[in-house]
């Protein structure tokens, strides 16, 4: 029992420790890199495994190699839509100022990613259904993903205050949180086009394991891309948002220094 | 005066109080208390900060920093949920949130519901004391300036808050509005009420005077 | 808690009332919008009856949207909500009652008048009454999230079509829901999960909307 | 005279660009509004390429009434319009500037952008352009026209929905011109007289709603 | 006094003006007269009609009789193509027509372009000289009340407008504030110009007591 209360005490300070925006500024010096790394290497082993390595499909020939792009980018689509609206829940129930920036910089991310996973979508439903774009759930859910990552930006950045700001996007980007499970589902819910679950389905994936592995390398590159990017972005954010604060200033100045030596 | 207000009970207290907007600090642990049958006087210049405390202590803004207690219980943050401190508050600001297409006797009917203290035959003699009966049935749209502020204030008669938070109650009102309008005042104050107020013009003339004290932004 | 409910509803239907366009507006707007269709396609009645029902639909959800802006507006401007704000009286239920005279002044109405338009449009009998059922069920959800979007963009001056973009995306489900209603029961099929879709859906925002609206205002007023 | 034109502009410019949302949000709501057909019908290829072109219409009529109301009541409400009232510089001119920055804002983008909703109705390459050149010559005058309304509307609290009421059968004749091209031209037959028709209401448009938007806005101000 | 004025230029002239608004007759068969460097304090109590009459010498409002001349010729009935009335005439009374998204510096240009007096450098020393300068690169929106209409009285500074109608000037502003505009009046007096204004205060003792006219509706 006190091993559990420790662990959940460590666990409760590095939570609201992370919630700092300096505490956030020192720890992501060393993660930002560590992210940016684990991208390349995990996006060129899964790459090369997919162009080269994982056989052609028996029916589809080498065009379905898109899959390498289409499925890591709509499951990011996702993912990082649930990390937003996550983030912005924290943000309003705990007032966490580093929450907001997670959830907002969070925004443009997923909809670059959603925008990919249409795209490519529609690249390979060409081919494939002879259509590169059909009214059908799991298209339109997914397009529907995308305006509200529009929205929610847009909300935004159409307050001046940015304490207002955030506080109201976080509340659009709970809310929108309704989409996730409606697109995941719809292919059960609703005769559709597009193919079911595949990977993630009950009895394991209906994938042969030399086009799974490549598959999930790029998977795994692609979150840590998204956390690359995400830290680069937060930490600018970091920076103006505390720009006045004693803190930045030091960093500031440390840096003058530098530059004039 | 401040030895007959030791006696008295205090109501309201801020500490460390901070609040910045934008990039202006406005002010910075600030401090002051309020009793019963205080008129506090916020003085400063345009732009110290005035409104944006009276809105903080009503609590529609939010401070940057410090803590605000009514009768020694510290006030929730974001005071939603306060409900014991909110039903002891009024605010009136330069937005008054009467409505335009409604009467004046159907909007104060509103707020008086919604503080339970409806009496259609007090909301007449209400109107009667603010000068404004005549004027009862016409929508709230078409009053003048001044009429209107009083209408505003007209719901503070009789009704139950302890605290009232005025700012600029003077703006727009005539000379005998004026006087009106520090009667009921002094009358709240009677009641052991507490009022914290803004006012460009000193009211050390007033009869408001022996309440009053003072907090310098 | 009751009479919070009550008290405002009373205020809201007298403010309907003082200016009797308020009431009949959003039902004109859903007439206007839905005859636009056929003077910009071309003339063929069994086009028409195809399409009638989705029409009504997107008119109905167009009619809402559009009278949505106004619903906190003018409220902001004079000052009411920061009083409403102060009050302790729950915020939640007094929202729940706006936007439930929100609903009869436009939803409600609307609904009652959908039978009407169907006719014009040709729709069979039959599926005029699953469209009367779909609206039914389908606006109240509506106003609810609605409001939600009328509340967080209450203090920007050109809110209007920010608000249709962040609430358009959550209106589609239920759009998809009550149309898929009339394109089932035309292929004669049963439009039972629909139905449960909807009043789920309903259930949910009677539940959980008002406090999102309640807290939404608390954020954007300051 | 014509430096009152670019003052106006300057301006108008100036307040679209403070909140760049302001810019973007017709054109989403008109893609949005687009959009909510293929949810509400049924899913046929066929018949979504026979009614896209009048579906892309209404939205664009639409999504320009949305914006409508937003366009003179801030100025309203702040007391600028007072001061254009009581200034020597024409009022006409000043009005048809703000209303050229907003159709720019508007109709300008929402035609530019309407060739790629087309494709997503499978609306073929000529008649894109058909919609195109439709769209093109009649969104000024829709923003001209609806400028009228909005002025009309400007002092009252839920104008909102009044000005629709108003302005859209003005819109009648302009969307049946503009929607008739495409079905025209999906016939084979020349649009010639309905492009004539919409030049010459754009012409109309453009000398006299300057002065019945003056006009209007001198009638409703008190 | 009176010696001195009959000397001067008569700018204004109101003959047998009469108002209704609703069913309430404000004012019937006003006379008035206004010379250079004449100020009119229209003095009344709340709802007597001083805002009313104020916007319908702008034009804004239409008077339900009477006649308006300016320098002797009659003012066109709607004012709207009366030009060179129209160009000698400036009105200030609650609503401000300022745009809250913009900052002071681009308000201020808009309306100084429109008049054709616009100079960048004139206007950084306006705000300085009404003591704004400090937040001419925030948005309207965010200033408090007094130093928004210190913002809105700004535009008369430089302006070739020979008429001011000033719908309480003084609201919301600090005793700096009212000290800076009773000065700025004076000076446009001092160049033969005119003002119009209400104020619930006695203005006998300010320092524009000896242009003072009194108009009692
Ligand atoms: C514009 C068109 C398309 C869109 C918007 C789209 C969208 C999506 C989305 C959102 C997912 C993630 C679903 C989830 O995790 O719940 C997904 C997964 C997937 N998509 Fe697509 N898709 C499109 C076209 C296609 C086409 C043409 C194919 C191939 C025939 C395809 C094959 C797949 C596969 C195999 C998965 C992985 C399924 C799984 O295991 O969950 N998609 N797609
Ligand atoms: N549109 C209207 N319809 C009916 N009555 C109106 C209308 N507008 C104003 N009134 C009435 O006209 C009277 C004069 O209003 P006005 O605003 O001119 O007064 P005022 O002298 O400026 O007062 P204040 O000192 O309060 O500003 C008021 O009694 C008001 O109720
Ligand atoms: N949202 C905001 N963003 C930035 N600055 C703001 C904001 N709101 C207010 N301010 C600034 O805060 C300062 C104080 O404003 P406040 O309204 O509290 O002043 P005040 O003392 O009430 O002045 P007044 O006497 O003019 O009413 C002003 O300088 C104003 O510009
Ligand atoms: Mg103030
Ligand atoms: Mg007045």
């Amino acid at each position: 029992m006190k091993f559990l209360s420790t662990i959940w005490q460590f666990l409760n300070r590095s939570f609201f420790r992370l919630g700092s925006p300096r505490e956030f500024y020192k720890i992501s010096n060393y993660v930002t890199p560590v992210f940016g790394l684990l991208f390349l290497v995990l996006t060129l082993i899964g790459s090369y495994n997919a162009l080269f390595v994982a056989p052609a499909d028996y029916q589809q020939g080498d065009s379905y190699r898109i899959l390498f792009v289409h499925v890591p980018s709509a499951w990011l689509s996702l993912f990082i839509y649930i990390v937003m609206a996550s983030a912005a829940a924290i943000g309003l129930i705990w007032r966490m100022k580093m929450a907001y920036i997670v959830a907002i910089c969070s925004a443009p991310i997923g909809a670059t990613f959603t925008a990919i996973a249409l795209a490519t979508g529609s690249l390979w439903g060409a081919p494939i259904w002879g259509t590169w774009w059909e009214w059908d759930a799991r298209l339109t859910s997914e397009l529907i993903l995308l305006f509200i990552y529009f929205g929610v930006m847009a909300l935004y950045y159409a307050f001046e205050e940015r304490t207002t700001a955030e506080r109201a996007m976080a509340v659009l980007a709970v809310v929108g949180i309704v989409i996730v499970p409606i697109i995941h589902y719809s292919v059960e819910w609703w005769s559709s086009l597009h193919q079911g679950a595949t990977v993630f389905r009950e009895g394991g994936p209906a994938m042969p394991p030399s086009m799974l592995k490549p598959l999930l390398y790029n998977a795994l590159g692609f979150t840590f891309f998204y956390g690359y990017i995400l830290f680069l972005r937060a930490r600018n954010m970091v920076l103006d948002n505390e720009r006045k604060s004693k803190w930045v200033q030091e960093l500031v100045n440390k840096e003058h220094n530098k530059e004039a030596h | 005066m401040i030895d007959s207000q030791k006696a008295k009970e205090v109501l309201l207290q801020a500490q460390e109080l901070a609040c910045t907007r934008g990039d202006r600090r406005l002010f910075e642990s600030l401090e002051f208390s309020l009793s019963e049958a205080e008129c506090l006087h916020v003085i400063g210049s345009n732009g110290s900060g005035k409104t944006s405390l009276l809105r903080i202590i009503a609590g529609i803004n939010h401070p940057t920093k410090g803590r605000i207690t009514w009768s020694g219980k510290p006030v929730l943050n974001n005071h939603s949920s306060d409900t014991e401190f909110l039903a002891n508050l009024a605010y009136l600001g330069h937005k008054d949130g009467l409505k335009n297409e409604l009467t004046s006797v159907e909007n104060l009917s509103f707020y008086r519901r919604l503080e339970n203290t409806f009496d259609p035959n007090q909301i007449d003699r209400d109107l009667a004391q603010m000068g404004i009966l005549e004027h009862a049935d016409i929508s709230v749209g078409k009053l003048s300036f001044g009429q209107r502020r009083r209408l505003a204030f007209a719901r503070l008669l009789r009704s139950e808050f302890k605290l009232w938070i005025l700012d600029e109650p003077f703006t727009g009102v005539d000379a005998e509005g004026r006087e009106l309008i520090e009667q009921i005042c002094l009358e709240h104050l009677a009641t052991s009420g507490a009022i914290i107020l803004t006012n460009h013009q000193s009211l050390e003339g007033s009869s408001l005077a022996p309440h009053l004290s003072e907090l310098r932004l | 808690m009751n009479s919070t409910f009550i008290l405002f509803c009373r205020r809201e239907w007298q403010l309907l009332f003082r200016n009797t366009a308020n009431l009949v507006q959003p039902l004109c707007f859903f007439v206007i919008i839905t005859l636009l269709f056929p003077f910009s396609l071309p003339l063929e009645n069994e086009l028409l009856s195809r399409i009638g029902g989705g029409v009504i639909w997107v008119s109905a959800v167009l009619a809402i949207l559009m009278s949505l802006d106004a619903m906190f507006k003018a409220d902001y401007n004079d000052g009411a909500l920061e009083q409403w704000l102060m009050h302790p009286r729950s915020l939640p239920i007094a929202m729940l009652a706006k936007v439930f005279i929100h609903w009869v002044a436009t939803g409600l109405l609307l609904t009652l008048f959908s039978p009407v338009l169907s006719m014009a449009f040709r729709i069979p009998t039959d599926q005029i009454w699953v469209l009367f059922i779909g609206l039914l069920l389908g606006t109240p959800s509506l106003s609810l999230i609605g409001a939600i979007g009328a509340a967080l963009t209450v203090s920007l001056h050109r809110g209007g079509v920010l608000l249709a973009v962040i609430i358009l995306p959550l209106y589609i489900p239920i759009l998809i829901f009550g149309a898929g209603m009339i394109t089932q029961s035309s292929l004669g099929a049963s439009i039972d999960s629909q139905v449960y879709a909807l009043i789920a859906i309903l259930t949910l925002a009677i539940t959980l909307t008002p406090f999102a609206i309640a807290g939404a205002l608390r954020i954007t007023i300051e």
